[in-house]
């Protein structure tokens, strides 16, 4: 691993963040990214944030277009209250701040005591769960499905959304709006390795892969024999289309999970859009990239969003920051 | 009855387990979770320790509310807000006395098990910590100064949960694949309960 | 592998590419990737290219202010003469065309092949070297440095400077100065494993790491036990000053090579940052990312360039392409 | 005389050489280059192959000249350009005759050699394919027809590179790390020449 000491990687990492972007106030100490110009006068804030180890998200979408700040946590452990006190203090500008939080049950806890510490303070505060991933079946008997590659959804269209001038309130529904027509399904074809375990999370022998996977170097639900590109494209779009059940034209992130070379991850797109075109399900928007990761784990996942007007609209307006950046 | 002195043992006890046992409880989490359980819990008992030097708080239950607002503000993760709850529940019904007898403080720990169960929505039986925190506190609400037969009764607690199928925490996602594991938190929350009995022990010689 | 299989590796992506960049004409079958506007009137068109398995380079680096085409080759194998031919005559407006070329024995013999056949067709043509890897160090007895981290570089500025509309001895001139101001110096931590060969293309143990690697999944020049993230920047940044001797500022690029995660590179940079620091050589602008890769290989390299306000203002100018994107 | 078919049969049995020992090629190539060297060859010949199918060449330099020009569209890599040009140089130097003897076999195939050092700008020595080809075309020049000295010239020449510290291609990037292992390209070309002396036993018999 490319490290100094394991109790380092964070503040490490935060600081070459600060080196690298400028345009960015990076508090390494309490571990806040914000925008450079926040709070913005009369812009909604978003405020989002977990565990270290899926970057580029969290920090890298900190900019115009989209975040507002991040608060990032140890290597794959949600963020303390005083992360996102602070953040939100840093952002609101007195429209509001809308936290984007990953279903996990860390997130959601230490979230909710800093939304209660936050709103003590005055902040006027909304927040939106993102719960994608199809993997997890039955909600009864599970702390529910994790947020995984439409948090980039969320927050890019939420962002857009924010940073026309639109009130809290529409934020937070165009925010939840997102999440509740994405799905999303991850394959991991390695494990990762954590710096404080210094290996493998999980033992996954070559010629074997993981189904079903989220962004934690956790073992899925089921493990099989290798498949090619297209099997598992042909897996994991059926999975997500089963249950999305969409309507219409989609938005679809082809998303490689951090040690999954480009050269593949497009090749899979082209399986991904092959599936997509065999079931009439055209992708209006396709975004191929290494967005949402475990660390070093090879795999990827597909986010399919069912599409409308308002959210092609908000995709394509301009964003600015680290990891993702278009239009103006 | 139990001084301030002794919620400091307590805690400096759990603070040395943890730090001794980290790398197993993360190895467990990485069979069940993310690989942090151990990590977390030795950043976050190192943090109430320079806490509890720092401040010196003179009560029992400032003892146990500073060490649960340090969890909560250190850990991160699932096991920070809930140990952090726990203690700061439990240090709560304690009140502002100097000293508390073992009745109250059992009285006390169901309180600050009972928070852990509504904040995080888990029942014993889930694999969670609660399947080591909830007998512990029923041993000791049975018998208030048996502070042994608590840390046996975690123990078992926790040893028990290998044959669950998780339904709350990380370990939930595995399903079936769950099974044959030993919850990481309930694994830690023997460790505390243990750490009780040797500052019972240490007090009591 | 997340692949179908070797054979088909590079179209698969091709295929891919295509359907995430409708901005860009990508033609399969041929090998090229072209932006969607060639050929640009007035304009001297960059066309570069070399084996696949570096991704982003090249094919990502096509668009406004970068690359005009782009030709893959098989993976780790230079492109064969017929796609630079091809390409050359796809963007070519009259203005003449600039051969970017990473200094290997293949890439150097089928683009100089390539430049025959065009120059016949009457195509007006200049190649640009590069070469910019210290680890390489006796040239007399090698096939000289390779080219590495620079020619993302020698493509951006020559780029931006081409997208101005200078004439192709100003764009030739400005490329030449790019790479004669630019060094690097690249580490493994792992091997990658290519598709062809189905593993690891060398055996590099855990705890082991090799100094001096080029791209293309070859051990390096010396191989050590593990070193701290500080340790390798003293290293890696050291070697590059004590061959580039700088005298202002520089332009750094801090480059992944494929499965390092982006919170290791970051931490990398804060260590870069400090040895350019304490050797008194201040990183004006830092580009931190994973761009010039060697597959799934573990580790990072560090390019700097000597910079000027000339290669400022077109480092700074727009450019708009899949992996490189920022401005206007 | 070497008729086109001698050729066609040589350059078949190339395919079939090239086919069967990739994996070898790359391994070698992944010692001490890039894992290619192998599965280059394999899409060339196979390339080559199906030219000579569809094209029908009628010369013995016509052969050489398409199969050449088949190497360089479809290899790539350093292989490509100096394979493809020792069979296109070797080929234009045979001229449009229907038959040549062995004697214009060997001087074309010096031509070729020769040309493939002017590109590569390698010598005997350097750690490279010459370390077989120059050999071969040596032993082909004192004696025309002794295809199978030619042979044993070639295969000695590509064990030979095994001591040496490369200064051309890929593997002088490793310097010192070079001595040790055979050149994958001198292998390749051993196989070449191999495949010559085949299609020369064939047509004895
Ligand atoms: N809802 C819950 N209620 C009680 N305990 C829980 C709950 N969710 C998780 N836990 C406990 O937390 C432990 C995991 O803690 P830790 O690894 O530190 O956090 P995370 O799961 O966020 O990585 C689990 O082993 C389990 O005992
Ligand atoms: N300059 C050169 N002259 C002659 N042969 C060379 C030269 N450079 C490389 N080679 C030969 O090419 C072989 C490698 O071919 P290949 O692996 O197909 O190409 P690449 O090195 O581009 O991956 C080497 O083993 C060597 O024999
Ligand atoms: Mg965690
Ligand atoms: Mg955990
Ligand atoms: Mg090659
Ligand atoms: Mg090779």
């Amino acid at each position: 691993m490319l490290i100094n000491v394991p109790e380092t990687v964070v503040p490490d990492a935060l600081r070459g963040m600060a080196a690298a972007h400028p345009e960015l106030a990076v508090d390494v100490d309490n571990r806040v990214i914000v925008r450079g110009d926040a709070p913005v006068a009369g812009k909604v804030a978003l405020v989002s944030g977990g565990g270290s180890g899926h970057e580029p998200l969290h920090g890298g979408f900190v900019g115009p277009g989209m975040l507002d700040a991040a608060c990032p946590g140890e290597v794959f452990t949600s963020p303390v209250p005083d992360q996102m006190v602070r953040a939100a203090a840093a952002v609101d500008s007195g429209e509001g701040v809308l936290f984007v939080v990953k279903n996990y049950t860390g997130d959601v806890l230490n979230f909710a005591m800093a939304a209660e510490l936050a709103e003590d303070e005055g902040v006027r505060l909304a927040t939106v769960l993102v719960d994608d991933d199809v993997a997890v079946t039955d909600s009864l008997y599970t702390a529910g499905r994790r947020g995984t590659g439409a948090t980039l959804l969320v927050e890019k269209i939420a962002g857009a959304l924010a940073e026309e001038g639109a009130p809290l309130e529409r934020v937070e529904a165009v925010a939840r709006k997102v999440n509740s027509s994405s799905r999303s399904f991850g394959v991991a074809l390695s494990a990762c390795s954590t710096p404080a375990k210094g290996g493998p999370t999980f033992d996954l022998p070559a010629g074997e892969l993981e189904l079903g996977v989220g962004i934690h170097g956790e073992p899925g639900r089921e493990r099989r024999p290798m498949m090619t590109s297209g099997e598992i494209a042909d897996f994991a779009v059926e999975a997500v289309l089963d249950d999305l059940r969409p309507t219409g034209p989609v938005l679809a992130l082809v998303n490689g999970m951090g040690a999954t070379p480009l050269l593949e991850l497009y090749g899979f797109n082209a399986e991904v859009q092959r599936v997509l075109g065999s079931r009439g399900v055209p992708a209006v928007r396709t975004l191929v990239g290494t967005y949402v990761t475990s660390l070093d784990m090879a795999g990827c996942s597909v986010t399919l969003c069912q599409a409308d007007e308002e959210l092609l609209r908000l995709w394509d307006a301009p964003v600015a920051t680290p990891a993702l950046r278009w239009g103006r | 009855m139990l001084d301030t002195e002794f919620f400091r043992r307590w805690l400096s006890a759990a603070a040395a387990a943890v730090d001794r046992e980290a790398d197993r409880l993360t190895e467990l989490d990485s069979a069940i979770g993310d690989a942090d359980h151990g990590t977390n819990l030795r950043r976050g008992f190192a943090a109430v320790t320079a806490a509890l030097e720092a401040e010196g708080p003179a009560t029992p239950g400032a003892v146990l509310v500073l060490a649960g607002g340090r969890l909560i503000s250190s850990v991160g993760g699932a096991s920070g807000p809930l140990y952090g709850t726990l203690l700061r529940s439990t240090g709560k019904s304690l009140g502002p006395a100097d000293e508390v007898s073992p009745e109250q403080f059992a009285g006390a720990l169901r309180e600050g098990v009972a928070a852990v169960s509504r904040l995080g929505g888990a029942v014993p039986g889930d694999k969670t910590m609660l399947d080591a925190l909830e007998p512990a506190a029923a041993a000791l609400a049975k018998d208030p100064e048996g502070f042994a037969s608590a840390r046996s009764a975690a123990a078992d607690g926790a040893l028990a949960t290998v044959p669950l199928r998780a339904r709350k925490g990380r370990a939930s996602y595995l399903g079936e694949r769950s099974i044959g594991h030993q919850d990481p938190g309930a694994t830690s929350s023997a460790l505390l309960v243990a750490a009780l009995a040797e500052a019972a022990v240490r007090e009591a010689s």
